[in-house]
């Protein structure tokens, strides 16, 4: 079933349209990359107009906007922070996360030879690329890019002709770039479910898979069930702003009565929410995986973490209320959701937990990976309590649409999933390109990084408790928002410390393509199948299908004699425990 | 999960049974039921939300509808005969009845496109009412997944005429044949709740 | 490796009868004239007599197994859930 | 914590809830920091780890009972006295006889104001409009009855903690009673150019950022004062034609 290889593939089908999972990987490895770069640029610019807002732009200032001699006009800076949110999002974490872990790790960790849909899997690439042109295009388009934020609430990406001048074609634009990426997200999607279903190898039972296969099987049925309900929302304002039909439009602006701008925000959330929950769900996998590998321990109460990933994916399609709590919803499903969403976090403690109990009494061997993994617990743990802060009705009200609801977030998706991203890029490096990268200079990075990211996104919350609202390019004009300045220009020089510590991985990253030191068939010492495949693997993966035994993390099992480590499919020891 | 199938029993664990391309376009096809909950839905909440709606029979030639409905379950019985006409091998059948289907399908999107140019040469366009805007993009898209089912429709003919189905191999017309009666299916809802109602 | 359905064993001009006959019962409905929500109910409730003989016999949901029954089941009931939270909203809505 | 200064009588049981949620989940935080810190040290000189799953019955029950205290102690208990919090604040009964209605009208990038002047009766030619500035007396509910001309807005009051959606084609509404004037906070701080201030909080378009106004709150005889000029002023005053779209809408009954 698997894709038909011909002898001596060309550059072509080798490279550009390949149909192995393995190089499907690192086409989206290098296209989130390429996004994260660049949406990491406008970050640093949106904290540095923050925290000089009518300074002049250095150097590129005069020439880039002479109308204002130097400063960052406001549709500018729109720009740039609606484009941080969506590349991000859409187009950074996607990609890596899901895109290229998902593509090289779930074949190799059950044992199959490719995916279930080879050529399915090369078009979602293709679709996400051609999604990432179309984003790109928005820029030069007259008018720049979307500004509508990267949640392009109702009257305002849907109405050509409302009085901001700048929304030009940017919006129509950015409205397509995303169903690219929404209909490439589905492909793969299907395709990870019926490969993780149908595709594992002799005696790899459901129960018997590595946890980060566990979260991007998860996270894949999250993806199938609400992109599409986020594409419809688009599609409608696609066709409000092209076509003047009046889905979202209502009072004066309408030309015919019966829209609901409300229905948008409820359709964009409910989407919203699961979104949040499909960028995170591989990581909390990784962590699982890694802080048992690298504790040389069997990862405590698997089925537990496990069941408690399938009660978050079933909780986060209920709660999508507690992003409207201001909106104008009815209080009367305000309080609803308020107890739905603080269910949440009876699954989150049970993670905690078991990440904690597979610490415990185990041999930490602080590699790249582990300390990354040790970060995301940490960061992991602010960001899932503040959660609590906005899933209470009055205090969200409160605190809605302030720095404290970014600094949350930034604190779950930048932070963890970033660390995720580090995490899993250092992992799967020897055995994605057959080198090592250098380990000190990981080890410095995540130093750096892990001390600037909490001075950025602790300094954004407590700015956020003082009311600061998000979104606003000048906070000088507001006189309760003055004595928060300096915290702004604290952030701003923190974020371009954070952006300098990036140099590191990148130098790291790329320099161990071509000159890292050969990497051996298992350095980590893990477990998991994809490591007794071969480095790099071959087309078909496995030499020989591999037959499973046991669970993914036997460390130190009594079985393994003087080794620590038992390989799911090592015939070694006979008995075929749990 | 356990499905009873005849794969060797050490992979009973390790594979549902369900063959794979099947699974796939129901994953596919839930995934569709999703998009038209958000579309469809989004309709009915309109719909019940706004106090001032058209009678749909006033803009719209139910009758011209009606044959509509009944050219796309007949198109979706060829596909069930065509599809059972191949599962035992009969491959002569199965071209009849694909052409069969390939035609009504044409039919219903004619049908439809003429329906479009009528009313809006009667000014009922898209812009007219929230009831227009609703009409025209549902059935609209409802159209796109038609043309959509015919392009395959075809492919899977040609592959047909080539003699590629036998037997014991026909996913690719199974599961176009699901993905077909999925939009039929889509059509009789809209049909009673967007037309008649 | 298609696995054969075991027991097909339906007529389709049978079903493609009764999916006609209740087209021209919906349709012979609207010539009655009865209030809109029984009009609507009726309709509905046909509607979804004819969506369970298109799944069940076209699409060969009868003879399938647990998985997809389960997925399709799951997905109909996430988008009801969802619908049924939007309804205090649009529908009845607070301020309106 | 930085909180802006109170201005309204319940605006500290936000400002306790939130210093509520900061202790518990610090705590939470501060534990979890702890056993990750110890594991870690003492794990790092271990040579071999401890061979277990985790599936015994003592590891169930204390992952129940895990998951029961962290539910119970952090989120019914916020969740608590977040209800009570939001039962006091947000869902404020205005008394028939001492409350003023304030129209708002949202348009990009200003905030219209509309009150009804000496004759309590709005649509009259001695009604009061300002821009981008909220004149309201003390010790009184005011309901602020709003819409939007364009695209989603939010009025912010934070100095009393409020925030509600301005949205096209509806009327929302937002009801609460100041008690601290402008003059008393100016002297206070003794600094005359101190103002509580308005925001918009939905982004909506190119100068989201400029859409600010001041919320003046005067003593209830002040109030009446300023109200008497400003209705003598207004009869000449031609009424920007934004006011022709509000829509009185059934909303008034509904709130009442």
């Amino acid at each position: 079933m698997s894709g038909d290889v011909d002898p001596k593939p060309g550059f072509i089908r080798t490279y550009v349209f390949s149909t192995d999972h393995k190089m499907i990987a690192k086409q989206y490895l290098f296209l989130g990359i390429f996004y994260l770069l660049i949406a990491g640029l406008f970050a640093v610019q949106i904290r540095m107009q923050l925290a000089h807002p009518d300074a002049e732009a250095p150097l590129i200032g005069k020439a880039l906007w002479p109308q204002t001699d130097g400063k960052m006009p406001p549709e500018f800076y729109n720009m740039l922070f609606t484009m941080h949110g969506s590349l991000m999002v859409f187009f950074a974490i996607t990609p890596i996360v899901i895109g290229a872990f998902g593509n090289f790790v779930i074949p190799l960790q059950i044992g199959a030879k490719d995916m279930a849909f080879p050529i399915l899997n090369m078009l979602s690439f293709w679709v996400m690329f051609i999604g990432g042109i179309v984003m790109a295009a928005s820029f030069f388009v007259p008018h720049g890019a979307a500004t509508a934020g990267w949640t392009a609430y109702a009257s305002l990406s849907s109405s050509s002709e409302v009085t901001s001048p700048i929304l030009g074609h940017g919006q129509t634009f950015w409205l397509l770039g995303i169903a690219f990426a929404g209909t490439s997200s589905l492909m793969g999607g299907i395709n990870y479910i019926v490969t993780v279903l149908n595709f594992r190898c002799r005696g790899m039972k459901l129960l018997r898979m590595p946890l980060t296969t566990w979260g991007l099987f998860f996270t894949a049925i999250l993806n199938v069930l609400w992109v599409p309900v986020v594409a419809a929302a688009l599609f409608m304002v696609l066709v409000d702003r092209l076509f003047g039909t009046s889905f979202f439009m209502a009072g004066p602006l309408a030309s015919v009565e019966g829209g609901q701008p409300l229905l948008y925000q409820h359709l964009f959330w409910g989407f919203g929410h699961p979104e949040v929950y499909i960028l995170i769900l591989p990581v909390w996998g990784l962590v699982g995986d890694l802080l048992s590998v690298f504790s040389r321990k069997p990862a405590f109460g698997y089925k537990a973490t496990v069941y408690s990933m399938a009660t978050i994916v079933i909780l986060s399609q209920i709660v999508w209320g507690h992003h409207l709590f201001t909106s104008g919803m009815n209080p009367l499903l305000g309080h609803v959701f308020v107890f739905l969403t603080i269910t949440i976090s009876v699954p989150t403690s049970i993670f905690f937990l078991n990440w904690l109990a597979t610490l415990w009494r185990g041999a930490i061997r602080l590699t790249e990976p582990m300390l990354y993994a040790l970060g995301i617990v940490f960061v992991f743990c602010i960001g899932g309590l503040t959660g609590l802060f906005n899933a209470l009705q009055a205090l969200d009200i409160y605190v809605h649409d302030t720095y404290f609801v970014v600094g949350h977030f930034h604190y779950t998706l930048a932070a963890s999933v970033l660390f995720g991203v580090f995490a899993g890029i250092h992992y799967w490096f020897p055995k994605m390109f057959g080198r090592n990268m250098n380990a000190r200079m990981a080890k410095v990075h995540f130093c750096l990084t892990f001390i600037f990211l909490n001075c950025v996104f602790f300094s954004m919350m407590y700015v956020g408790a003082g009311g600061h609202m998000r979104r606003i390019s000048d906070p000088t004009t507001y006189t309760f928002l003055k004595d928060f300045q300096v915290w702004n220009r604290f952030m701003g020089y923190s974020t371009l410390a954070l952006a300098a510590a990036q140099l590191l991985f990148a130098w790291n990253f790329f320099h161990s393509l071509f000159f890292g030191k050969k990497a051996q068939q298992n350095p980590w010492q893990a477990n998991t199948l994809e490591w007794s495949a071969p480095t790099p693997p071959p087309h078909g993966n496995f030499l020989s299908p591999p037959k499973v035994a046991r669970g993914p993390y036997e460390f130190n099992s009594p079985l393994s004699g003087d080794r620590d480590w038992l390989m799911q499919d090592d015939p070694a020891a006979t008995a075929s425990d749990s | 999960m356990e499905a009873t199938s005849s794969i060797d029993p050490e992979l009973e664990f390790t594979s549902t049974g369900v063959n794979s391309s099947k699974l796939g376009m129901w994953i596919f096809l839930a995934s569709e039921v999703m998009f038209f909950t958000g579309l469809i839905g989004s309709y009915i909440v309109l719909r019940l939300g706004s106090d001032t709606w058209p009678d749909p029979s006033q803009h719209l030639a139910t009758s011209v509808l009606a044959i509509n409905t009944f050219v796309l379950i007949c198109s979706s019985l060829s596909m069930v005969l065509g599809l059972q006409a191949i599962s035992q091998g009969d491959q002569k059948k199965l071209t009849k009845y694909l052409l069969i289907t390939i035609l009504l399908g044409t039919t219903f999107l004619v049908i439809k496109v003429a329906d479009y140019v009528h009313m809006i040469h009667n000014n009922f366009t898209i812009t007219s009412s929230l009831f227009g805007s609703c009409y025209y993009f549902l059935t609209g898209f409802h159209g796109l997944h038609v043309a959509g089912g015919i392009v395959t429709l075809v492919v899977v003919l040609i592959m047909a005429k080539k003699g590629r189905f036998s037997k014991s191999h026909y996913d690719m017309v199974e599961c176009t044949g699901l993905y077909w009666h999925f939009v039929d299916l889509v059509w009789i809802i809209l049909f009673a709740i967007l037309c008649l109602v | 490796m298609s696995t054969a359905p075991t027991s097909s064993s339906f007529s389709p001009l049978k079903v493609f009868a009764w999916l006609t006959i209740l087209t021209v019962l919906e349709i012979g409905l609207t010539y009655v004239d009865l209030s809109k929500p029984t009009l609507a109910a009726g309709l509905i409730l046909s509607a979804i007599a004819k969506a369970i003989l298109v799944a069940l016999y076209f699409m060969h949901m009868k003879f399938e197994g647990k998985l997809i029954w389960g997925m399709v089941v799951a997905s109909i009931f996430v988008g009801v859930i969802f619908l049924v939270g939007l309804v205090p909203d649009i529908v009845v809505g607070y301020w309106r | 914590m930085p909180y802006p200064t109170r201005a309204s009588a319940d605006a500290h049981l936000i400002d306790d809830l939130f210093n509520l949620a900061i202790i518990s989940t610090s705590i939470a935080f501060l534990i979890v920091l702890a056993m990750l810190t110890y594991f870690v040290i003492v794990g790092i000189r271990r040579s071999r780890g401890h061979y277990t799953h985790g599936t015994s019955k003592q590891a169930y029950i204390f992952t129940a009972l895990f998951a029961i205290v962290v539910f119970i102690g952090l989120d019914v208990n916020l969740a608590y006295f977040d209800q009570k919090a939001y039962g006091v604040v947000f869902s404020r009964v205005p008394e028939p006889k001492n409350n003023l209605v304030v129209q708002v009208f949202a348009k990009q990038f200003e905030w219209n104001f509309r009150y009804a002047g000496t004759d309590e009766k709005f649509g009259t030619d001695d009604d009061i409009m300002t821009v981008n500035q909220l004149v309201v007396p003390t010790k009184t509910d005011v309901i602020l009855k709003m819409q939007s001309l364009d695209v989603v807005h939010c009025l912010f009051l934070p100095s009393l903690r409020m925030k509600q959606d301005v949205l096209p084609g509806m009327t929302v509404s937002l009801i609460f009673q100041a008690n601290l004037t402008t003059k008393a906070e100016k002297e206070r701080r003794n600094d005359p150019e101190w103002v509580f201030e308005i925001a918009c909080a939905e982004f909506c378009g190119l100068n989201h950022s400029d859409m600010k106004g001041k919320f003046l709150i005067l003593e209830k005889d002040e109030y009446t004062t300023w109200e008497e000029e400003q209705s003598i002023a207004a009869a000449d005053f031609v009424a920007p034609e934004v006011w022709e779209h509000w829509m009185d809408g059934n909303s008034e009954e509904k709130s009442e």
